[in-house]
């Protein structure tokens, strides 16, 4: 007694499930996310650098703003000292999203490619949409 | 069962896994940016608190509008209901103000007069004692501060206030704002939130919305401060505050 | 028997401590008098025509092998990995969790760690690894893999005729990997070589020329039962007279030949005829399937085979219509297991239906053996028989389920609802150790051997315990069983740990408590003894 | 052991099926509130924050702690009356800290956040002890019970390492009440709750209330199963119970003392408005009107041997000391705190459709553990006693 | 046994995708090449080593019974423990692979005062629950880099998952309950005297591999940062079969991937082929139905037996003597 019907169907389901990522982008290109910069407050700015490096940004952004939000509520310290120097006032919606104000092009873009859902905007108030929500 | 030697052993081996791991987090760890420090504007105290000069509010428009400017300023919901509502600062009359006093046998202007009601910011915070996640917490400048990140909105701090100035919100509040200022977030469902002082005014160098917009009618000022004008106004004027009997040190004085 | 103390016997037994060296470093193995049997005689191989027959002496240095020993075993490996998937897979997946560990009675007695199931099978596993796993071969012993050397190989025939193949630790096992398969097949391979024992090759050869483990031939089986009808007679006045090869029967019997020689097997043989003559069956014994048993099946696949094969084969001279099967635990295993694969389709026999209840064994409608439980539970379920059950009063009972009706078939409830039927007091053994958690009698698989007493009073050492506690506890004197082999192993084992507490087949208690037509008033049970209350004063 | 939960008649999976879809109704309920907010689900309001849930955390630690009154006296005075029902207390005592742990998470505005708790510890929060307790008496019971039943079921003596964690579970059982009083008797401007009398009248009650659930759950045993968790243990425990009602009566009596000799306003306010209703509300007086009632025929019916002892009446006055004091511990004294609120007037709170199937799911968990740990030990202990062919095995 | 020498293999497959990737730069090697090679070895593996598996047939039908069998239609029989039918099986199987059914009956035996003691012990059930689920939830939730629309049953897992809000980005439930499973099957190896003794290289060596790679998503996850994006861009090029090796990720990133591919490299030369072979334990996938339903041996051979004529030439005289009836007078 072999069984072999039955073992070749469950390798079939091996197969197919294991694959399913390959099989299901096969022939299909993707969209890379390419997060928009080209808000007024940004194009003013002569040098188009955030309060830091780029990469670093991409990065820790997020642990970033954990950090902000604990120093300004629990200690009062509101000005960030940047690698360069330069001071910032630590408040998401009043520096960050003054550049960034295109909140669907900038933050969703890769947001939502990597399926990342933060919490933010429960409390912290959107640029320009102005409205409820 | 293991021997002594292995036990050794293993303590070794699973310390040297731990201290590794230790290192290596703090070593791969990024750390974010240089240093966040206190604004050199910001205004110092030691002690905040509040005189309000009761006298000097005298229309309905008065305390309207220092009202409207902390509840714009705040995005607080308005919610019509008074058992769900959510208030930073409001009125109320004498009685209900300073219950428990002879309230009978007072003057007329008094007893009709209305009071400011907000936060007391207490020097000896029940509040901030009975807080499981101190998420409200005295700051050292005596604010008792909200930090609605934290909150997990149990409630006990509302228990815990004698003066009813904490608010849970009790429905979604940004179904109640007509008008959201870009400027300050919202609070969300199920957290508690009360007047702060305007800690974010201040640690900027500005006084708050309330003491702004009377203008001149609310003495904000640093109590601990010989000098300030706060400590001026209270030695040269009859103060009350909300039961002081319970030891709470309310820091909002009453000038009537 | 030259043994320790119970107390003196177990209390060396640590579990929690295992040897300072890896177990690959433990060789060559001490063979332990009193932990192995005497070797096969060469005349009892050769007479069932195993290869490299000769007498073998386990303790000698040399045990002459065949040059080639080393290329005839890995070439059986290959061939069972070709033939069995159990032993395939088996030997692939094992995550060593340890579930088995604890589990084989083995370990629990002698703590030996070689005696944990899946060190049993990594024995035999890491041999596979080194010759059939590309990790075996790239990583030697790193891989869990070793060569096959006349130390390894002696050390696979001492553990694993140290397995009763009773299957317990596959019950635990999250993969169900049987130990007893594995055991299986390894003994095959050591039979390659002509390593078997003498307890299990004598009996297959006695069984292969006179159908029955013991030997007994024709005419002594006959005087046997004839023996046990005087004594049936003398109970209960009735004369029986058992039909022997009887052409044209209804149905065919076959119980172990353990139950025709010694006591207490002889009052459950007496119980078959009593019960059988009661409701007035057409059946006939027969001299040559006389053995339902089949220690064959310790030795090969194909032995196995080539002893079952007269079961069947007498039914058909005999022109029965079915057959019923006695009490007995590794012949139920290969009876319910193996033979229906072996002989079927057994197309000359109908599908078996009681002529006294009209009861249609579902179950048995393809291979037609029918167990002697379910056959006795069916017939008091329609109140066919009448029972005195205070003939029992004195035995406080308690049930042992052997092995392989336990985990090779589910054969639980039947023999209960018979004991509760017939005695009055049943109490049950804690529930780890009964029903398919049961723990082995300790001679199982052609172990219970006389010479190997210490292993089989340390393996049976979990069960004993069990019905000590019953004993301790609600005074139970006696073990009821439905397997032969117990009916051999236990006395001493009880002897052993628990005295006072005897063994009886079920079937015995059956007999004794019916109240047979036309019988005088009884004052003995099947054992001579006086019944309660009616002992002389 | 977990395998006795899996077996059982067709009536125990009918019950188990019956307290899952009173889970699901209450998460179902639950969720509802994280999404339309506690305005609508609750009764609560911005005057009175706490309510049933709270009072719930109120009444089942009281409950869990009596657990102490049956392990106590046969672990520590070896009386051995209570030798079969210790082990029912104990997991009694387990289902009802669950229940109160969880009371008080689904109170939670953000129930997401609530390791806060643990990440923030805030040594001067009695939430932050309440917690710590309250998981300490979880554990210990658990333990206890379940290592002495094992002992037990594998016919061995029990572990000699479980002594210590017996005798802290012993230690423990006030503590946790002590804790969950002390929520409420330091809060300044609460002054209904604010006495010292309140860790030592939270026992009494809760050694009245306990004992009764635990003689109504023994009698519910000693129907539904073989086994029998002792006629003079069940008399003992309406003793016990008798004892702990007066004492709670009697306290009563002295705050009814303390507030209206004194005549001091703030004290006599609250009990005014539960039994005779304050400025025209009167919400709670027939509720306590009820309570009262309830506490007499409870008094009536223990304080006379004779009915105290017959099974019917018992099981009545069991039943009517239970709902007395879960009515006034489990809802009335935590609302009654909030009234009047800090402006001196009066806001009252009632129990809202979805805040009670809430509960009824928190219930429900808790009655599902105690259920399955039940189960265990009823079937355990069965089996020393019977066979399971129904022959007893011992003589009693 | 062989604790430290897997631990040591496993540092130095760490040490070799550092080397490889932060010193040598050949991060396409290590982005594309491996990981591809590792899932064909994988796949192919997996099936080739079933069917070698399948090609050895089952000649006898052994399942160990568990339960009362199918008999007499007043007796209740085991339907799950006991199958007699097709669907019982299916049933059982379900339970093993689901809820480890077998692990869940274990027990634990101690012998304290020359008595045994036998009690329930369900450690290893829990623990290896607990590792399974939480390793299938976490293969499922990083789905996410490998689809551009994270469908939306993935995100309900992911948000349950992560659904305290502890530390930002939040932590996953799983991570933690993986990390104390790992920690609890690796340290019963280390002290539980029996399975310390029958452990092997083999037993540590996917442990520690697992620990490393749950240690590595940790941190990236929670203390180093890795930029998401440009890993999601790798991911996706991975399974869109359109490779690229974006700028930017740092060499953490690659351990856990090269770990990550020799786990699934190793997988069918291991006994992680558990996997595989539980379905194909012919103890567990058949029903007890022998009596009811011949199964045939494809190997079947005849073999030599005694037949009744041979016994009765042997034993004739002694029968006809005992008067026992005779074929051949």
């Amino acid at each position: 007694m072999y069984d072999g019907w039955k073992i070749i169907l469950g390798l079939a389901v091996f197969v197919v499930i294991v694959t399913l990522p390959f099989t299901m982008s096969v022939g299909k290109d993707y969209v890379k996310p390419e997060p928009k910069i080209d808000t007024p407050e940004i194009q003013k700015m002569e040098k188009k650098q955030c309060i830091e490096s780029k990469q670093y940004m991409r990065e820790t952004h997020i642990k970033l703003l954990y950090s902000w939000k604990d120093y300004a509520t629990r200690e009062g310290k509101r000005v960030y000292i940047a690698s360069d120097g330069k001071q910032y006032n630590v408040s998401l919606q009043n520096t960050c999203m003054k550049c960034h104000s295109n909140k669907e092009k900038f933050c969703d873009e890769c947001h939502n490619y990597v399926n990342v859902k933060p919490y933010c905007w429960d409390c912290h108030i959107e640029p320009k949409v102005g409205g409820l929500k | 069962m293991i021997s002594r030697r292995d036990f050794l052993k293993i303590s070794a081996f699973a310390s040297l896994i731990g201290l590794g791991g230790a290192i290596s987090i703090n070593a791969l760890e990024k750390k974010p940016g240089k240093n966040v420090l206190k604004d050199i504007n910001a205004l110092k105290g030691k002690r905040w608190a509040m005189a309000i000069d009761t006298r000097k509010f005298k229309t309905q428009e008065d305390f309207e509008k220092v009202i409207r400017a902390c509840h714009k300023n705040h995005n607080v919901p308005e919610i019509a209901n008074p058992l769900h509502e959510v208030k930073w600062i409001w009125t109320d009359d004498y009685e209900h103000s300073f219950p428990g006093t002879a309230e009978h046998y007072i003057s007329k202007d008094i007893k009709e007069r209305k009071f400011l009601l907000l936060c007391n910011h207490c020097d000896n915070a029940p509040c901030t004692r009975v807080c499981p996640v101190k998420a409200t917490f005295k700051r050292e400048d005596g604010i008792t501060m909200q930090d609605m990140h934290r909150c997990i909105g149990c409630k006990f701090c509302m228990a815990g206030c004698p003066y009813g100035a904490r608010n849970y919100n009790f429905l979604p509040p940004r179904d109640y704002i007509k008008e959201l200022n870009p400027e300050y977030p919202t609070r969300t469902l199920g957290v508690v939130e009360k007047c702060t002082f305007c800690n974010q005014r201040i640690d900027k160098g500005l006084l708050p919305y309330c003491v702004e917009a009377s203008e001149g009618k609310i003495i904000f000022g640093d109590l601990f401060d010989m000098n300030s004008e706060i400590r001026k106004v209270l030695s040269e004027n009859i103060v009350i505050r909300r039961k002081v009997e319970l030891g709470t040190q309310p820091m909002v004085f009453y000038i009537i | 028997m030259g043994l320790p103390r119970p107390e003196e016997l177990i209390s060396k037994v640590n579990l929690k401590k295992m040897p300072s060296r890896w177990w690959m470093d433990t060789l060559p193995v001490e063979f332990k008098p009193g932990f192995y049997c005497y070797g096969a005689k060469g005349k009892n191989l050769e007479y069932v025509n195993f290869p490299n027959a000769r007498d073998f002496h386990v303790t000698d240095e040399d045990w002459r092998l065949p040059d080639d020993w080393k290329k005839i075993v890995i070439e059986g490996i290959k061939q069972r990995i070709e033939r069995f998937r159990t032993f395939h897979v088996f030997m692939d997946i094992c995550v060593r969790c340890g579930a088995c560990a604890d589990k084989c009675h083995f370990f629990i007695g002698t703590g030996d760690p070689k005696n944990m199931p899946v060190l049993r099978a990594e024995l035999l596993r890491s041999v596979y690894r080194k010759y059939f796993t590309t990790g075996g071969k790239l990583f030697g012993r790193n891989g869990g893999a070793r060569d096959l050397d006349i130390n390894v190989l002696k050390e696979l025939w001492y553990y694993f005729y140290q397995c009763t193949e009773c299957r317990r630790c596959s019950l635990f096992c999250p993969y169900g990997i049987d130990t007893a398969e594995i055991t299986i097949i390894a003994r095959e391979l050591l039979n390659l070589l002509g390593l078997n024992t003498d307890w299990i090759s004598g009996p297959v050869a006695n069984c292969y020329r006179t159908g029955n483990h013991l030997g007994i031939e024709p005419h002594t089986m006959k005087s046997t039962l004839e023996f046990m009808c005087n004594d049936i007679e003398d109970i209960t006045g009735i004369k029986i007279d058992p039909p022997i090869n009887k052409k044209g029967a209804e149905i065919l019997f076959v119980t172990p030949s353990g139950d025709l020689f010694a006591d207490p097997g002889i009052y459950n043989a007496m119980g078959y005829m009593m019960l059988f003559h009661e409701i007035g069956l057409d059946y006939t014994w027969s001299t040559f399937a006389s053995e339902g048993g089949n220690f064959g099946f310790f030795t090969s696949m194909e032995m196995a085979k080539r002893l079952h094969t007269k079961i069947y084969e007498e039914a058909k001279r005999l022109k029965v219509k079915w057959i019923i099967g006695g009490e007995c635990g590794h012949m139920w295993r290969v009876w319910h297991q193996y033979h229906n694969t072996w002989y079927g389709p057994v197309d000359f026999l109908e599908e078996p239906v009681s002529p006294i209840t009209g009861t249609k064994f579902e179950n048995a409608k393809s291979n037609k053996i029918v167990h002697i439980s379910e056959f006795t539970a069916d017939l008091i379920r329609h109140g066919v028989l009448k029972f005195d059950k205070s003939r029992n009063d004195n035995l406080i009972v308690t049930f042992h389920d052997s092995c392989n009706p336990s985990r090779g078939m589910g054969l639980f409830e039947e023999p209960r609802y018979i004991i509760k039927n017939v005695c009055n007091h049943f109490y049950e053994m804690p529930d780890e150790t009964i029903r398919e958690q049961t723990f082995c009698c300790g001679g199982g698989s052609g172990l219970n051997a006389g010479e190997i007493m210490e292993l089989r009073m340390r393996g049976g050492f979990p069960r004993a315990n069990a019905v000590r506690y019953v004993h301790e506890k609600f005074g139970v004197n006696t073990l009821a069983n439905i397997c032969a082999i117990d009916r051999a192993t236990l006395p001493p084992l009880m002897d052993y740990w628990v005295p006072g507490v005897r063994v009886s087949g079920v079937t015995e208690l059956v007999a004794n408590a019916m109240i047979m037509k036309g019988e005088k008033e009884r004052t003995m049970n099947l054992r001579m003894e006086p019944l309660p209350g009616k002992e002389e004063e | 052991m977990l395998d006795l939960a899996l077996k059982g008649r067709p009536r125990y999976w009918i019950w188990v099926s019956f307290l899952i879809t009173m889970i699901l109704i209450g998460f179902i309920c639950w969720m509802r509130e994280h999404h339309v907010g506690a305005a609508v689900t609750t009764g609560l309001s911005r005057d009175v924050s706490w309510g049933f849930h709270v009072g719930q955390l109120t009444f089942f630690v009281g409950v869990a702690a009596s657990a102490v009154l049956v392990v106590l006296p046969y672990y520590f005075h070896n009386y051995k009356t209570f030798g079969r029902i210790a082990v029912i207390g104990e997991f009694l005592a387990v289902g009802c800290v669950l229940i109160a742990m969880l009371s008080v998470f689904v109170i939670m505005g953000q129930p997401s956040r609530v390791w806060n708790v643990i990440l923030h510890p805030t040594p001067h929060s009695i939430i932050f002890w309440d917690m710590v307790v309250l998981i300490t008496y979880l554990s210990l019971n658990l333990l206890c019970g379940w290592t002495i039943l094992h002992a037990e079921k594998k016919s061995a003596p029990p572990p000699k390492w479980i002594k210590p964690f017996i005798y802290w579970a012993i230690l423990w059982a006030p503590s946790i009440h002590t804790v969950t009083a002390f929520l409420y008797a330091g809060l300044p401007g609460r002054p209904h709750w604010m006495t010292a009398l309140q860790a030592a009248h939270f026992l009494a009650t809760a050694f009245a209330a306990g004992p009764s659930l635990l003689i109504i759950l023994s009698m519910i045993i000693k129907k539904i199963s073989k086994f029998d968790p002792g006629q003079q243990a069940i008399n003992k425990l309406a003793e016990i119970a008798t004892y702990a009602l007066i004492i709670h009566l009697f306290f009563i009596g002295l705050e009814f003392f303390t507030a209206f000799y004194s005549q001091i306003p703030d004290h006599m306010n609250s009990l005014k408005y539960l039994y005779v209703g304050l400025e025209g509300h009167s919400g709670m007086v027939s509720w306590m009107a009820i309570s009262t009632l309830l506490a007499f025929t409870g008094l009536l019916i223990f304080i006379f041997p004779p009915l105290r002892k017959w099974n019917v009446t018992k099981l009545i006055g069991a039943v009517c000391i239970f709902f007395s004091i879960w009515m006034d511990k489990g809802f009335a004294f935590v609302v009654s705190g909030f009234i009047p609120n800090p402006f001196d007037r009066v806001t009252e709170a009632w129990i809202a459709l979805n805040e009670f199937l809430v509960a009824a799911g928190v219930w429900s968990v808790g009655a599902l553990v105690i259920t399955v740990l039940y189960k265990i030990a009823i079937t355990v202990k069965e089996k020393a006693v019977f066979d399971k062919y129904g022959q007893k095995q011992i003589v009693d | 046994m062989g604790i430290g020498l897997a631990f040591i293999i496993v540092l130095g497959l760490i040490l070799f995708a550092y080397i490889g990737t932060d010193i040598l730069g050949l991060n396409s090697l290590f982005a594309i090449v491996i990981p591809y090679a590792a899932v064909v070895v994988f796949v192919i593996g997996f099936i080739r080593r079933v069917i070698k598996w399948g090609k050895s047939p089952v000649p006898f039908r052994i399942p160990t019974t568990a339960g009362q069998q199918f008999s007499l239609p007043w007796i209740k029989y085991s339907k799950i423990d006991n199958p007699s039918t097709g669907f019982g099986v299916a049933l059982r199987m379900f339970f093993e692979i689901f809820f480890f059914r077998s692990l869940f009956r274990n027990t634990k035996a101690e012998i304290m005062n020359g008595k045994l003691f036998v009690g329930s012990n369900k450690w290893l059930w829990i623990g290896a629950l607990a590792f399974h689920y939480s390793f299938l939830i976490i293969l499922i939730r990083h789905l996410r880099f490998f689809m551009l629309q994270t469908p939306w049953c993935i995100s309900v897992i992911d948000s349950i998952d992560s659904f305290w809000q502890i530390g930002l980005p939040m932590i996953y439930m799983t991570d933690i309950i993986i990390g104390a499973a790992l920690l609890y099957l690796l340290g019963r190896r280390i002290f539980n005297p029996q399975v310390k003794y029958i452990s092997l290289p083999s037993d540590y060596f996917p442990l520690f591999l697992i620990i490393g790679i749950i240690a590595t998503g940790v941190l990236m996850r929670y203390f180093a940062k890795v930029d998401v994006t440009a890993i999601k861009e790798l991911t996706l090029g991975l399974a869109y079969l359109k490779p690229t090796v974006p700028e930017g990720i740092g060499s953490l990133f690659y351990i856990h991937l090269f770990l990550v591919s020799v786990l699934f490299a190793y997988f069918p030369f291991s006994k992680l082929m558990h996997m595989g072979g539980v379905f194909l334990s012919p103890t567990r996938n058949l029903a007890n139905n022998n009596r009811m339903e011949r199964h045939v041996n494809p190997w079947d051979y005849p073999v030599k037996h005694r037949h009744y004529e041979e016994y009765e030439d042997e034993f004739r005289d002694k029968m006809k003597k005992a008067g026992i009836p005779v074929e051949k007078e």
